[in-house]
């Protein structure tokens, strides 16, 4: 028994040329989905947000300014690579890789297809979870590394986040996870005639909330919150080891809304469309979600952040995880759109005393 | 036949009521808006219909049972331990009782608070808890979970009581009701503990076989019983445990109706039902049972006759009526001890344990019209204060004309307790009366002078407040409380309702139907007529119903001779009574006992002196001395320590490599 | 309308207040001793019927023959305005005593003044320059700067 | 942060942004899609009109910045001055309009035009005809109410925002 | 072929280096982190034996389990008592924190 | 052969991050190479056939304790100067050190383990649920550990929040 | 949210140092913060970054000349200092302004007011993070202002548009017209605006209760202006002080309790309301005749002083001018409202996280070019 071996019985056997050629492939097809995929990406937010800002945005470059994040991405590559005097250059040099690895790690688990995907482990949530809190180590290497104290804030605050927001989002997944019995990726597609979207709402947004803390999006986008520290974490970046960073904000997206496809959209499945069209638009409309709150909230403060891990979404995730279990241990073998309904009373009804109950604690100190 | 789920739900929905009035409706919803009460209403309204649901399938049951599942809830090694609902025709009477009187207070309340401070919040989430508390007691399957529950009533007796607890009258109350009560709770612990240590087993049912099989019995059984009956005493405050109850009445009104008058009170007379097949085999507690009973049923009453607060009144009418059940179990329970004793009684442990839970019928009887008719005249003299400000029965008077259905309901109140024919209370006692008769006739008498005594009190107090001219009411109120008026409809409905239960339940058993119900067997049918057959009906020869019946008539009469036509005067009989009467009017100074006695002298002085001086000498001294010599043998060796936790760490590293050393040496 | 109080009326009650404060009453304007000036601040932000609270603004001009500081307040509550001047003779380190005890407003003014035409507050917690740099030649706003 | 509202203000503040996607954007495209600057525009260009000049130099007074340099000869003949030179340092000038508007004889006009960029600055310095009116060097309406009446009407994003929603 | 030894042996060697570690550095956090290593270790043998002895059990990996819960709340409590400390001392050199001593 | 060489590169890189951790001067470059370290040993346990304590390990490990030991390096810059010194104690701890190390080893290499035949289970994730939650598992342990928690967590709130009485180290 | 709490778990202090180049100081503006992790423990602002020496230029120019001079001192409402100055002079110079230059002043002065404030509150926006979005809609209002403005002065920012003796030229003709497409177009807006972000939970829960300034604080540090009346002093000077023909028309005086940078918000988004209000009554009341009196390009004010005051977007604006009779001011002291609104951010920040403190100095609304001169 070793590790490729046991890498191996996770892929399907019929793979045609063998196991290698899986491999290979996959491995192609994730970094170009992921590099195409981010593209398109930068295009749809900085187009979204042009609109719902009465702007154009880019629509220059190329048709309808298509080719934006190409010049972008030229641009940006062939600038000076400039490394502070003061910066601890080793892990200043390393943190963007660090960074953008666990992000292209966690697509090998993720279908895009019926069995198309590099290896369904029967780990995969556990995985993507395990996998996506690697990537914070890259940000606070960034700050550290970066010997300037905007970074250094930038990365606490990371830190402090993370740290909380992976207990609701693991308690969330939890709740599908409940209802599904495996961790696998594929299982859980399977698991889903019903998108686990209706079934599991409070998770949903749960989840929804926590991968945006997560992956520093608006409105909890305090690690690079440019109107406070300029650009947070990756301040003193530039050049290629800055355009790793965009990608990986990126593509952190990309892969939480890839995530959110798999777990409560149903992933790849739909009618009609090809499924992997169907994995794709349903990623690009979580993506697009995304975008659109980011255009329309202000930044919540670090303060409130925590609060709101603590003191909202974590007795919220605590509850759904609650009466998931009870549902699925006293009902086992009931229709889940009985749940539907259910579980969309306790979510509103969870929100509702949440809401009216959540206080996100103290702003001032006495100094 | 009800399904099992739903009697869970008769326990469920008064929590559910709770928890959304408790938890989540106080956020959205201010605290003085009727919500809470239809809330409540509509959870404890659904309990109701399947408890009379419940109750008709028990009944038509051939085995007067339904099965309810266990839930697992905690399993530690051997331990296992069950959450079970027990739904036989104890529960299923206890049931009805609790969750239809709880209807009815909680209508009753949505007038009577109507205009508190305090709003309806506070109120309906205790309630909720209560009527969740009290159903959850009379249906729990095993001890501890009755304990739980029994904690649980006596939390919200505690939380209701003081409702009002910025009186500091309530406050002290509502203290001296927990105080008290935990000391018969002890009791109860004891009991049940006992119970575990010989049996390993909480459940009841199994507690009953185990001591039908005589595995359980012997002193144990005995102590344990008498324990429980602690617990009972202090529950429906008995001698000498009652003061509690009088005090209680600080309380709102449906209160006293719902908990001090018909549900939690009864619940040590319940208590006593449900393990009756383990007092018969201990004929010590029985007799204590029954001796207890009878004398409180005397002993209150006589305080109820000099007391001038309505709600008193009817306190000390409640405490001398749960003596009257008491003595009615006692009595009952005492015969088929005997029995059992001189080896009359033979047959198999299930036919034995169905005849001890049959012999219960006789007090839960009277506890099931009890109820009613209790809760009614609380209701009643609560509509009274709503009218007139004060529960002084002397600022009243004359109130018939203007409360009408008050007067009427009230009335037929009365008339039950005071067990007139053919209201309800006059079977249920006619029944104590017999059982006590044939079995224990010392008793008995005790329990025809308590009939007399109570037509008296009632019709004292009838009359006192609704005949006559009116006083003014509260004399604080500034003549607020002038002009008189009946209560609104909501206060007045649930009061038409039980006056018509106080009329009818006691029909149930003219033809012995409640008696079979509970298990005895049934008697050749009487017809209807047995109405009136009653009075030819004698007990060993004796027309026992007709002279009970004339004895309340006499009390009714003496009544009125006194408050009506005053041809005595009630200062003439009291002085007559002169230092009687001062007694009694001082609770026979069982306050001051308590207080003065027990607590200042025998605990204050003597044990906490005791205890004091231990403390001090012995453990303290064991202590000091302890110390002394670890202090000086740490003065020694303390030089060795550098403060170098690394230090340590490299003794404790040296220390691993030669034990690691020795165990491959000479382990192997 | 914010009616300047006539220096009339104020010069009336200062007078009675400090008898030696007042050197010379203007139209709307009074010129008081800059040694009593505080005193006579806080007698006008606190005094009954005047209750000047709010500072307007300070400034300094230069004459050559002396610098003159001016102050006007306000009362919020009576909306009425009073203009205080006081003059320093010298022009070697001119020193006038600081309100930023009495007007935390004036903190800051005071320092523009100092650093625009060098006259040093006496009792201001931070006197030092806002503008221009420390080590800054001269001050610019004396019409003597840079001739 | 409390949720007073149930988090319904946010919902709010997400329809409001959701549907300005669908409004006409109100940036205009700038080289191929012109708007009409306002007739009254003071661009950067400096216009100088010989013939009604009389050498006065009451704009040089006027002008806040001192950029306006002229030297006048007494002609004699007609006894009058006149202008030798006529030099302004448009490196300096803030485009304040005083010149314009102090100018006795309307011989001063601001330019229409606002795209000429320099390449060096001693090309800032304009002189004598250097400043003369010519169609790359259109004057602005700026106090001159005749010329404003012939210049093109100003596109208002106003009117456009107005008319949309006709 | 690895067999259970080389495991045991490399957790050995990983044991024995978070052990000089914790004796001789004199920065707490560092010391945590040797504390770390020395438990990381003794979860490797836990999982090796687990998996070579009785493989269909995974008795060890639940040990493993326990252990990392462990690790967490020492990690936890350490470091509030490092900060706690640094409060206090402005300084986590343990060598010059020896309240322990008497 | 991918077991053994999947074993050798994370023994080294486990055994080079580990004496990295140790003898750093950079108490945050130690800080990371502990990551590493963490992500070297979650490489073996897979090599064991441990996958979901694998995960487990990168999630709790590297995902909250290292990030935790990081914070509190940011935290503690003032400690932080002074870098990684060594104590006095060099000698005996390398001396302890190598005899537990050579004592461990010769126990390791001499013993007779009883190595089983079976294969390894290779979805662990439901019979570890079975083993640590169901009826004969280990539920006892797991509500200890649980409690454990809880109370390290109130150790941890207690100790670090300032002592309201206590405010003359206040600024 | 308001409450407050000890500091629990206290780290080394360190400093920042925030500017003069950041992404939300307006302008260039330096703070040195001192932080304790997140906590601001105090800072120490720096400024001169932007010192023109604008008092000492306005020395050495004619009265008339020093009107741009004052467009450039707070470039984001150019009018409102025009007006300021030229009340001044007129004082000074005892001049009457005829009825028409008056209505059109205060019409540009309103325009100017509503301009300043979208601009304020989306830059408050803006730092609290909201990422443009409602700072584009203000802007896309406030541009249809900049075009109205430049159809009346020739320049979108830098006006010089008001003269001393009423305004340089009068209306054109499109104006009018225009201006009255724009009110209820823009009363539209506002209500949209407000449906937007006036229950945004994430908003109120950056602002509301935070940098609360007292009233008692704020007057003793001579705070006007939206700051003042958003902490409860209900000062205006356009009802305290009537300048120009502001006693003609009906309009309130929006003012807020809690003194916090939400009630800063709403007391902003309230006064547009106010401004359109009399702009409409201002439209309809516009009056024939000269818009300009008959004053002289260089004038020679007798000697003496005045103080003219308006109440400007940010408050008290005013212009201390000392005549010796010359064509040039002898002195000019500016009473600049950012200046003096900016000395109670010490105190408004203290404990406070550093994300507050963007929003805080957000929400003074200062401009660096009044604050520096």
């Amino acid at each position: 028994m070793n590790a490729v071996s046991y890498a191996a019985q996770a892929v399907p056997a019929d793979w045609p040329g063998g196991y290698w050629w899986h491999w290979l492939f996959y491995t192609v097809v994730i970094i170009v989905f992921v590099l195409v995929m981010v593209m398109g990406a930068i295009y749809i937010e900085r187009r979204g947000m042009g609109r719902m800002q009465l702007r154009y945005g880019p629509n220059r470059t190329g048709p309808f300014g298509l080719l934006q994040p190409v010049a972008d991405a030229l641009k940006v590559l062939l600038k000076e690579n400039i490394v502070p005097n003061v910066a601890d250059k080793i892990v200043h040099w390393l943190a963007p890789v660090i960074a953008f690895t666990p992000v292209l790690l966690i697509f090998a688990v993720i279908p895009f297809q019926n069995g198309a995907l590099l290896t369904d482990l029967n780990i995969g949530i556990l995985f993507i979870v395990a996998v996506s809190s690697i990537s914070t180590v890259g940000v606070f290497m960034a700050g550290w590394g970066s010997g300037n104290k905007y970074s250094l804030l930038g990365a606490m605050r990371n830190v402090a986040a993370v740290v909380s927001y992976e207990i609701p989002m693991v308690l969330a997944i939890i709740g599908v996870v409940i209802f599904t019995g495996s961790l696998s990726t594929g299982a859980i597609v399977d698991a889903q005639d019903i998108p686990f979207i209706l079934v599991q709402p409070l998770g949903f947004l749960i989840f929804f909330i926590a991968a945006s803390a997560e992956i520093n999006r608006s409105p909890f986008d305090l690690m690079e919150a440019d109107s406070e520290l300029t650009a947070g974490f990756h301040t003193e970046y530039s050049g290629m080891k800055f355009a790793m960073f965009y990608l990986v904000e990126y593509a952190e997206a990309i892969a939480m809304s890839a995530i959110i496809t798999t777990i409560f959209l149903s992933g790849w499945r739909g009618p009609w469309l090809p499924p992997w069209l169907w994995f794709i638009i349903k990623t690009i409309i979580v993506f697009f979600v995304m975008v659109w709150t980011r255009a329309t909230l202000p930044r919540v403060r670090i303060d409130q952040l925590m609060a709101l891990a603590w003191k909202f979404l974590f007795p919220a995730a605590v509850i759904n995880l609650f009466v998931s279990a009870i549902e699925v241990l006293v009902w086992p073998d009931i229709s889940q759109w009985i749940f539907v309904g259910v579980n969309i009373a306790v979510a509103v009804i969870a929100i509702g005393v949440g809401t009216k109950m959540f206080k996100p604690g103290w702003g001032k100190v006495a100094v | 036949m009800i399904p099992y789920q739903l009697v869970w739900a008769i326990m469920l929905l008064p929590l559910g009521a709770f928890i959304v009035n408790g938890l989540i409706l106080r956020l959205f919803v201010n605290r003085k808006s009727p919500v809470y009460g239809y809330v409540t209403i509509g959870a404890i309204g659904l309990a109701a219909v399947f408890s009379v649901w419940a109750l008709i399938s028990v009944a038509t049951n051939s085995e007067h049972l339904i099965a309810v599942p266990d839930v697992n809830w905690i399993s530690i090694g051997t331990f296992n331990f069950h959450i079970g609902i027990m739904m036989d025709q104890l529960s299923a009477l206890m049931v009805v009782v609790v969750s239809v009187v709880s209807l009815m207070v909680q209508i009753y309340s949505l007038g009577y608070m109507h205009h508190d401070e305090a709003g309806y919040y506070r109120y309906y989430t205790f309630m909720s808890l209560f009527t969740f508390s009290m159903l959850g007691l009379v249906l729990a399957d095993n001890l501890l979970f009755t304990f739980v529950f029994w904690e649980m009533v006596g939390l919200c007796s505690y939380l209701l009581i003081g409702f009002w607890f910025h009186k500091p009258s309530a406050a002290n109350a509502a203290k001296k009701a927990f105080i008290v009560t935990r000391l018969g709770d002890f009791g109860f612990l004891a009991g049940i503990l006992i119970l575990y240590f010989n049996t390993h087993t909480f459940d009841i049912a199994q507690l009953h076989s185990l001591a039908v099989a005589g595995v359980l019995g012997g002193s144990a059984l005995t102590w344990a019983c008498i324990g429980l009956f602690g617990g009972a005493i202090g529950k429906s405050a008995q001698f000498p445990l009652h003061v509690w109850l009088p005090d209680a009445m600080e309380g709102p009104t449906p209160v006293s109706a719902l908990i001090h008058s018909a549900t939690m009170v009864c619940a040590g007379v319940f208590l006593v039902a449900r393990t009756m097949p383990m007092f018969v085999f201990s004929p010590e507690a029985i007799r204590i049972v029954a001796i207890i009973g009878g004398f409180t049923a005397i002993f209150a009453a006589t305080m109820g006759l000099v007391a001038n607060d309505i709600k008193r009144v009817l306190a000390y009418s409640t405490i001398s009526q749960i003596g009257y059940m008491m003595l009615g179990l006692g009595a009952a329970g005492w015969a088929i001890a005997a029995e059992i004793n001189s080896g009359a009684l033979m047959g198999s442990g299930e036919e034995i344990i169905i005849i001890a839970k049959a012999a219960v019928a006789v007090g839960m009887f009277h506890l099931f019209t009890h109820a009613f008719f209790k809760s009614l005249l609380f209701m009643a003299a609560g509509s009274v204060n709503h009218a007139t400000g004060t529960f002084d029965m002397r600022q009243m008077g004359g109130l018939r004309k203007t409360m009408p259905w008050t007067y009427v309901t009230f009335l037929i109140g009365s008339l039950s307790l005071a067990g007139i024919w053919p209201l309800a209370g006059f079977w249920s006692k006619d029944e104590i009366l017999a059982t006590a008769f044939t079995s224990q006739p010392v008793l008995f008498w005790l329990a025809m002078i308590t009939v007399f005594l109570t037509a008296f009190y009632m019709f004292r107090a009838i009359f006192m407040t609704f005949h006559g001219e009116y006083k003014g009411g509260d004399p604080a109120a500034d003549k607020k409380y002038a002009h008189t008026h009946e209560s609104p409809w909501v206060m007045v409905a649930p009061l038409v309702f039980l006056a018509l239960l106080a009329i009818g339940v006691g029909w149930w058993n003219v033809t012995g139907g409640f008696s079979s119900f509970m298990g005895h067997e049934a008697e050749a049918g009487h017809g209807f007529m047995a109405v009136f057959n009653i009075f030819t009906h004698t007990v060993n020869g004796v027309p026992l119903p007709l002279i009970s019946l004339l004895i309340a008539l006499f009390g009714i009469f003496a009544a009125y001779v006194i408050y009506i036509k005053k041809w005595i005067t009630a200062k003439s009989i009291g002085k007559f009574f002169g230092p009687v009467y001062d007694v009694v009017r001082d609770k026979y100074y069982f306050d001051e006992l308590y207080e003065n006695v027990i607590v200042k002298i025998g605990l204050m002085k003597g044990l906490f002196t005791g205890f004091k001086l231990f403390d001090e000498k012995g453990v303290d001294g064991a202590v000091n001395g302890t110390a002394a010599v670890v202090v000086r043998g740490g003065k020694a060796i303390r030089q060795a320590q550098t403060g170098q936790l690394q230090l340590y760490g490299i003794f404790i590293g040296i220390g691993l490599v030669i034990i690691t050393v020795c165990v491959l040496i000479w382990g192997m | 309308m914010t009616t300047a109080l006539s220096a009339k009326e104020i010069v009336s009650k200062l007078s009675a207040e400090f008898p030696d404060a007042v050197k010379e009453a203007g139209a709307d304007s009074v010129l008081v001793k800059s040694a009593s000036l505080p005193a006579v601040t806080e007698y006008l932000k606190t005094a009954d019927g005047l209750k000047f609270d709010y500072i307007n603004y300070i400034t300094a001009i230069d004459y050559y023959d002396y610098f003159e500081v001016v102050y006007m307040m306000t009362s919020t509550e009576y909306n009425r305005s009073v203009t205080l001047k006081t003059r320093c003779e010298t022009r070697n380190r001119p020193t006038v005593p600081s309100l930023a005890g009495i007007y935390q407003g004036a903190d800051w003014q005071e320092r523009e003044v100092y650093d625009l035409m060098g006259i040093t507050f006496k009792g201001h917690p931070n006197m030092k320059r806002v503008f221009l740099w420390e080590g800054f030649d001269g001050h610019p706003l004396r019409k003597d700067w840079n001739k | 942060m409390q949720f007073k509202f149930f988090g319904i203000g946010m919902l709010k503040g997400l329809a409001v942004t959701i549907l300005h996607i669908f409004r006409r954007p109100s940036t205009s495209q700038y080289p191929e899609q012109r708007l009409n600057i306002s007739r009254r525009s003071r661009g950067n260009e400096l216009i100088w009109d010989r013939e009604k000049c009389t050498g006065c130099a009451t704009c040089a007074k006027a002008c806040p910045q001192g950029v306006i340099e002229i030297v006048t000869s007494t002609d004699m003949a007609d006894n009058k001055y006149k202008v030798e030179t006529y030099r302004v340092d448009t490196g300096y000038c803030i485009m304040c309009g005083l010149c314009v508007e102090a100018c006795p004889y309307d011989a001063l006009y601001l330019g229409y035009s606002f795209e000429k960029a320099k390449y060096r600055r001693g090309e800032f310095v304009q002189t004598n005809d250097e400043l003369k009116e010519s169609p790359q060097r259109p004057a602005s309406g700026y106090f001159h109410p005749d010329i404003a009446k012939k210049l093109p009407k100003q596109t208002l994003l106003i009117e456009k925002a107005t008319e949309k929603r006709k | 072929m690895i067999g259970l030894t080389h495991y045991l042996v490399l957790s050995a060697v990983l044991f024995c280096i978070g052990l000089y570690g914790a004796l001789t550095r004199r920065n707490a956090v560092i010391i945590l982190m040797c504390i770390e290593l020395m438990l990381n270790a003794v979860n490797i043998t836990l999982v090796a034996f687990s998996s070579y002895i009785v493989p269909q059990l995974l008795t060890g990996q639940v040990f493993a389990i326990f252990v990392m819960v462990v690790a967490a709340a020492e990690v936890a409590v350490g470091l509030a008592i490092i900060l706690a400390i640094f409060r206090h001392y402005k300084d986590i050199d343990i060598d010059n924190i020896n309240l322990l001593k008497w | 052969m991918g077991q053994a060489a999947a074993f050798w590169i994370m023994a080294v890189v486990i055994v080079g991050a580990a004496l990295a951790v140790v003898f750093l001067r950079n108490v945050f470059r130690a800080a990371l190479l502990l990551i590493l370290c963490f992500i070297g040993v979650a490489g073996i346990y897979i090599t064991l056939s441990a996958d979901f304590l694998a995960a487990v390990q990168i999630l709790v490990y590297v995902g909250a304790i290292s990030v935790l030991i990081i914070l509190a390096v940011m935290m503690t810059r003032g400690g932080m100067q002074t870098g990684n010194p060594s104590n006095k104690l060099r000698i005996p701890a390398v001396i302890v050190g190598a005899a537990l190390l050579g004592i461990l080893i010769y126990a390791v290499t001499t013993s007779t383990w009883s190595i089983s035949m079976q294969e390894p289970l290779t979805d662990t994730t439901a019979p570890l649920a079975t083993q640590l939650f169901s009826e004969n598992g280990y539920i006892l342990p797991v509500l200890i550990g649980a409690t454990l928690l809880l109370a390290a967590i109130l150790g941890a709130i207690v100790i670090t929040r300032e002592n309201p009485g206590n405010k003359e180290n206040k600024k | 949210m308001t409450t407050t709490q000890e500091i629990s778990l206290q780290t080394e202090p360190f400093v920042l140092n925030m500017g003069p180049l950041h992404p939300s100081t307006h302008g260039v503006y330096r703070m040195r913060v001192t932080l304790d992790g997140e906590v601001v423990l105090d800072i120490e602002p720096m400024f001169g970054y932007l010192h023109r020496g604008i008092e000492k230029l306005m020395e050495e120019r004619t009265y008339t000349g020093c009107i741009p001079l004052t467009d450039r001192l707070d470039y984001a409402s150019a009018m409102g200092n025009n007006l300021a100055y030229c009340v001044a002079v007129e004082k000074l110079a005892k001049i009457r302004v005829p009825e028409r230059g008056e209505y059109i002043r205060v019409i540009t002065a309103e325009m100017i007011r509503i301009a300043n404030h979208c601009l304020a509150v989306g830059s408050m926006l803006n730092d609290a993070g909201a990422l443009g979005t409602p700072f584009f809609y203000l802007w896309n209002e406030r541009e249809k202002l900049y075009d109205l403005f430049e159809m009346l002065c020739g320049q979108r920012v830098l006006h010089n548009y008001i003269r001393i003796g009423g305004v340089s030229q009068d209306l054109p003709d499109e104006f009018l017209p225009a201006l009255e497409k724009f009110v209820p177009q823009l009363h539209k807006f506002i209500n949209e605006f407000e449906f937007f972000l006036k229950q945004n939970e994430i908003l109120i829960a950056r602002a509301q209760g935070v940098g609360v300034l007292p009233k008692d604080v704020a007057l003793n540090c001579g705070i006007s202006g939206p700051l003042a009346r958003a902490s409860g002093i209900k000062r205006d000077l356009r009802k305290d002080d009537p300048y120009s023909v502001y006693d003609r028309f009906e309009f309130d005086i929006p003012t807020a309790e809690n003194g916090d940078c939400y009630d800063r918000y709403r007391v902003r988004m309230e006064e547009m309301k106010q401004s359109l209000h009399i702009i409409d009554q201002a439209i309809k009341k516009v009056p024939g005749g000269p818009f300009r009196a008959k004053v002289p390009q260089i004038i020679r004010p007798p000697a003496g002083e005045a103080y003219g005051h308006i109440e400007g977007p940010k408050g008290e604006l005013g212009f201390y001018l000392v005549s010796d009779n010359s064509i040039a001011p002898y002195r000019c002291h500016i009473r600049s409202t950012s200046f003096i609104n900016l000395t109670a951010l010490r105190q408004m920040v203290k404990g406070w996280k550093i994300a507050d403190l963007i929003v805080i100095f957000g929400s003074i609304d200062i401009t660096m070019g009044e604050v520096d001169r």
